[in-house]
């Protein structure tokens, strides 16, 4: 069981959503997250004191898969989510020890 | 039309206006009162009661109203849809308005009064039931109510006002007593919310319960001096003791607040400030300022007290309507016995204070209590009725899911996007049906 | 100064203040509509708006809208920067007041009107483009319409009201068919937004929408009565119908989605609200109670299927300015030739349903058509011209990313360290230049 | 009571109303402008004024202000409590008000200017300090320099309108110079905040910003034509002038913007039209439409360069108070002595530029210099007694963690359960005690 | 050193909580997600444009356990967050290689 | 490759963004987060209903670093985010599988 965490631009989670269903892939866990890297951000203006806003807005999304599934899964994030403009994200790969269906308390390939 | 003056209609008209900012004050105080799961249902509970209102009001509740009296207990129906009104006058000689005038400045009153009982039943209401609930309310509940206080017509109108002489200004049995003992009967049909006194449900948007109560403050400088009905010195009056009572209740509930919790709160200042100036309502055009004051400030401190008391005793009056205006009514009505001073107003009467006696008291009290029993018990009947017949309250599912998207398909916000990282969900199945 | 009527003073001044804070209502409403990453945006435009007319109006627009007439279609500019002005009157005798209040008075009408239009061009207009058109619309487009309505001269001003004799009471066509047909013009020159009938763009705060309704309301009751120019019966029929048909209209745009999407809507209440308070803008001053209550009801079904036309011709109205104000004011400017009674207002005319015949249907027909034509056609020069030099629209990646940041270089919020954690980022480069 | 001009009374009871709801206006600005975590201190801070002033106010200080002078300099305390004033009238002949709606005027006036103070000190006074600052601030600063500027008493009044003859209309010293000079004091007493220069203290949410500012605009409409005391010529002059500056500086604002970032916002032209309010404020009643102008854009770049001199000097205004109202008001004030006009307003004067010569200029100058002086060494007296006594500022653990939680055990907002996730917290440990 | 991840409904987020201290857990991390599953989100209708919301909200929970408590602490997730409704969530346990407390610095067992 | 992720304190994100920067680290991803430990919430009342706020606001921060990293940039956190106060935090590591870049599929080292 691996757990496959992509860090991308939210725009792109619509996208991102198609191929995992083009791909049989129907769950994951998606979060608010903020990038620091080298796509720059943004300054801010407020009464003339000036802020740089360094943080870019990104979406995570976690998908726990087979290991089988786990280069599927990965080239499907990388093939929807990129635009070739710095700051399209990351995606890596961790194991899993056990994974359980909280409803029915199923395990491992059962249980997503 | 017969010659009109001008002042006092224009006056009329702005209070007019004032008032009817109030609901949708209202709705901003309340809406930020509940979770933001089903802040849109609260707002939309306002906004529904705006509209309903305004159509029954002209069609029947005016002239239930202010219709000639049977009984004093209810008003004719010669005066639906305003037909043939709109050259007629209203008001004592020298102070003529347009009759239309006098019709929507009331009707901004039973718009509001409809609107407050929404407080009661957060979070968990039927829309559907609650529009229907409004249509029957304002005419069997608030329309006569009104012509008990103010269908005066030379002693055989309304009982409370015009026959047994007890003093509401402006609408401390109609609007607040009345709002206060229809909202329990409410609360007690439609039961508790799940999770009340386990779960947190604290204001979702502070801020906005601020707006709301200063819109509410601002607008309640129209409907108190207003109710004098002219631009004179009784509205003068009826001003300064408006403002004074609201500060005096502010600073008392605060006091409370720091004395029994140890810290003052920006709620606890919107509820102080509601709660004096729902006191103040039937008294500001009888008492003095420093009366006024006295007022504001027992309005506070009862008020303060009173709203622990739906733990206690376990109703869910949501947001308090019982608590602040049913209870800070009281206190109005029962201060005019106490405060009322013919030095503020000649029309008026001698409070116990200033050597009356306990004669208003006592009729203060009659109003009192007349007004809470009819009010709690149509309230629970046409309630009860709604709540058997078409249900009036939403399944559980829906509930914890929140109204606003099982009741209306809508969520109040979506920030994504804005503070670190975008959201997340919404496609257009389709743009339009 | 010849001597005025201080009751009709007070009230236009105090209807003008009412009529001007609808422009922050608006600002209110259409940035509650958008998304929060061009939240601010919105809210500028008309903030900008309120600016710029101000300026225009009393330098050249006030005197092109009520000087003399040249031919029924533009005044003259003898009247420009208020010079001379100060201690003269307006109003017919009896009910006269000073001229710089009527000037007062009709410049909040040429504000919101101007800051109505950037519903159309939400998220995706450069703001410098939209502070020029203001300037240039405001003089062009509005000030003769608002002549062509109400430059009333003897029969020798301007040629809807003067000439023709077509009723625009509060300015169905000078604000809400002028503002429809301009937005669709605005629409298209402009172009859809990226991602339009793809991606939501459901509102982002619709608490923050109700409150802009709940403004523009309260707005509203200065703006229609208001326009009588003096606190008489005809302001106070104008107060009611307003009042009456802003509800039918909730109602009614309330039901149309009950029973054609299953469910009743916050957002609907408001669109509700504002569709029936167009309609009723040339109609209040006409027509009867149960008159207005059928221009509402009317509006409010026509309006809430009228907003989807959009997505079916493609045109991204974003906040559906034609939709609302266009189509609604096409309503009320009709509704009077079919509902306008001599019993509401002597110096008004019957309409179909009083036998007045088809003649007034017949003029104000003509009014809505000319001012549909004149505001679409000059609005899509005047945007092509912008467009074609300085450019209208932004660049693709700054839509997507937001016209707050790259506009304006500011977040409508940071809600950071609330709830749940804080965030992020911002650190000061420099304290100040 | 002598017969009063009804006409008169109603414009002055709207006015007090719209001034009113300033102070809840000025508690949106403020409560948006700081971080999320002292938002709802900042917006208590605006009510408790609110609160205290009221009290303060009809107890003694409308006596101080208004009550027989000595030397110019203060009133006598023979009005306190309101006591034998309900039957009074104010004015002059043809234009009697009754008194108390004078006193009410007046009353919402010192709440307003106490209120804005607390700009000041965003983010870290404690609140039970405040509270007692406000009860004394309001009477022995704000009471004499309103007796200083507008107790007229046929010569024998106010030292700055009575006798310099220095022109202040509606607030100029009193209101605004007064709470600038005020707020410098305070920033001192209590010095910078943490991170204060280092890290981001951008504003929480705009839209509160821009909603608080249109409220202000709306008032501000109340606020400078009411003073003119009747609903008369100078009421509509005033009326006039003070939406042009407005609008005048809003453009002059995102101009100098524009021209030194690069890009105008949203906060700058919230920030402008308050200034342009301000520095209109003095002059209202005593200039042309095109002298409003001027005094606007003026107003707009001095208050544009001025709000970064905090960070150059190091005093943390947090809210901009000296640098929007101490600066703006002074532009005010000396802009009539440059732009005055009789023609505007007859019992005025001459500026320079209408031929009346550096007289004036050199009255504006010395009520200009008074009330700086005054106002801030009081000040620094009153805020430095409680700081070392009680201690005026929070801890530092608080003020980092927020003075909402800490002074107020409350948060403004709780979105969850909205977009994307639902959290977490709170649980109640008791219903209530 | 393990770290145990649970995605539940959030409403269910105070059980949990309860559960843990009845087994003597008393830390945790706690953040906002949304999910995407067999769960389906709901239908939005604004101006009679329709939205489908896809994305549930959900809270995540992290938890840093010796490897001898997993067993407990999974268990104890699964037995408070259960409604069996769809829905439910996920736990899932990832090896730990390291974890040090910031304000001591100490590492492993004594870190948590 | 490793995966540190670190709970802190919201206040201490700019001091190890600064941290970061001195040893050469210019990636990370950020979200928000609460905590729920030995460190109190506080106490909130609304007309006089008090409720126990007992989740305290964190910031998770996430580095994808090689594993000869993995101790610089603990200490580098540890460094500065420490006040030495209850609720400091916590860093934790686990191993990664894989990393992609998805702008350009590159991968291991080079993708970070
Ligand atoms: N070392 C890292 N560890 C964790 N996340 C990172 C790291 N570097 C970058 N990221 C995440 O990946 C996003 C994109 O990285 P960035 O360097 O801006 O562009 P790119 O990946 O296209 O080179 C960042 O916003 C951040 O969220
Ligand atoms: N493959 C997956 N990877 C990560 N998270 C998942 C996955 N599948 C489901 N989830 C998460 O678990 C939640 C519940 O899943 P769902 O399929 O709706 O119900 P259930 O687990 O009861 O079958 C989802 O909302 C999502 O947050
Ligand atoms: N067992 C745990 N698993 C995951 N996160 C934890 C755990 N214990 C604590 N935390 C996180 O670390 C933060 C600090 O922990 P706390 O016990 O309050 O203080 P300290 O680490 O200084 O002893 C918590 O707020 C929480 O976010």
């Amino acid at each position: 069981m691996r757990l496959i965490t992509a860090i991308i631009k939210p725009f792109k989670l619509e996208a991102v959503k198609e191929a995992f269903q083009a791909i049989g892939i129907d769950g994951m866990t998606v979060s608010e997250a903020s990038g620091y890297g080298r796509q720059r951000g943004h300054v801010e203006v407020y009464r003339g004191a000036e802020y740089t806003v360094d943080l870019v807005p990104k979406v995570r999304i976690e998908i726990l898969a087979d290991e089988s599934d786990v280069d599927r899964v990965v080239d499907a994030i990388v093939g929807a989510a990129r635009t070739e403009k710095i700051g399209d994200g990351k995606v890596w790969v961790t194991p899993v020890e056990r994974v359980v269906r909280v409803r029915t308390g199923e395990q491992g390939h059962d249980a997503i | 039309m017969e010659s009109i003056n001008a002042a006092d209609t224009a006056w009329l008209m702005v209070c007019s206006a004032l008032v009817l900012l109030m609901t949708p004050g209202l709705a901003m105080l309340y809406g930020g009162m509940v979770r933001a799961k089903s802040a849109l249902n609260m707002v939309l509970m306002s906004f529904a009661a705006l509209a309903v209102v305004t159509i029954t009001w002209i069609m029947l509740g005016y002239s239930l109203a202010f219709g000639a009296s049977t009984w004093g207990l209810v008003g004719d129906l010669r005066e639906i849809g305003l037909v043939d009104m709109l050259d007629q006058t209203y008001g004592v000689e020298g102070h003529k308005v347009p009759m239309v005038v006098f019709v929507m400045f009331q009707l901004t009153f039973a718009v509001l009064t409809t609107a407050l009982l929404s407080g009661a039943i957060a979070d968990r209401a039927k829309f559907g039931s609650w529009v229907l609930f409004t249509i029957v309310w304002s005419l069997v509940v608030y329309a006569p109510i009104a012509h008990w206080a103010w269908g005066f017509q030379g002693g055989q109108g309304g009982w409370i006002g015009d026959r047994l002489g007890a003093l509401d200004f402006a609408g401390g049995t109609v609007v607040e007593i009345n709002s206060g003992a229809s909202a329990l009967a409410l609360a007690l049909v439609l039961g508790r919310r799940i999770g009340f006194r386990r779960d947190p449900m604290r204001p979702h948007s502070l801020p906005l319960v601020m707006l709301g109560a200063g819109l509410l403050w601002f607008g309640w400088l129209g409907f108190n001096p207003g109710s004098a009905l002219a631009a004179d010195g009784t509205a003068a009056v009826a001003l300064i003791n408006t403002q004074i009572s609201g500060a005096g209740a502010i600073l008392a509930w605060l006091l409370f607040e720091k004395i029994r919790d140890g810290k003052a709160t920006t709620f606890g200042a919107a509820s102080g400030a509601i709660a004096g100036l729902v006191a103040i309502t039937p008294a500001c055009g009888f008492v003095t300022p420093l009366g006024a004051l006295a007022i504001g400030i027992a309005a506070g401190l009862v008020c303060a007290w009173a709203v622990g008391l739906k733990y206690r005793l376990g109703f869910d009056d949501s947001l308090d309507v019982v608590g602040v205006h049913g209870v800070g009514g009281i206190v109005g009505m029962l201060g005019i016995g106490v405060f009322a001073a013919t030095v503020a107003n000649a029309a008026g009467a001698n409070g116990l204070v200033f050597g009356g006696g306990f004669g208003l008291l006592g009729k203060q009290t009659i109003a009192v209590l007349g007004t809470m029993v009819f009010a709690f018990s149509m309230t629970w009947v046409i309630a009860t009725i709604i709540d058997k017949t078409i249900g009036f309250r939403v399944d559980p599912e829906d509930e914890i899911a929140g109204v606003d998207t099982t009741q209306h398909a809508e969520s109040a916000y979506d920030y994504a996007g804005v503070s670190g990282g975008s959201v997340l969900g919404a496609h257009p199945v389709s743009g339009q049906r």
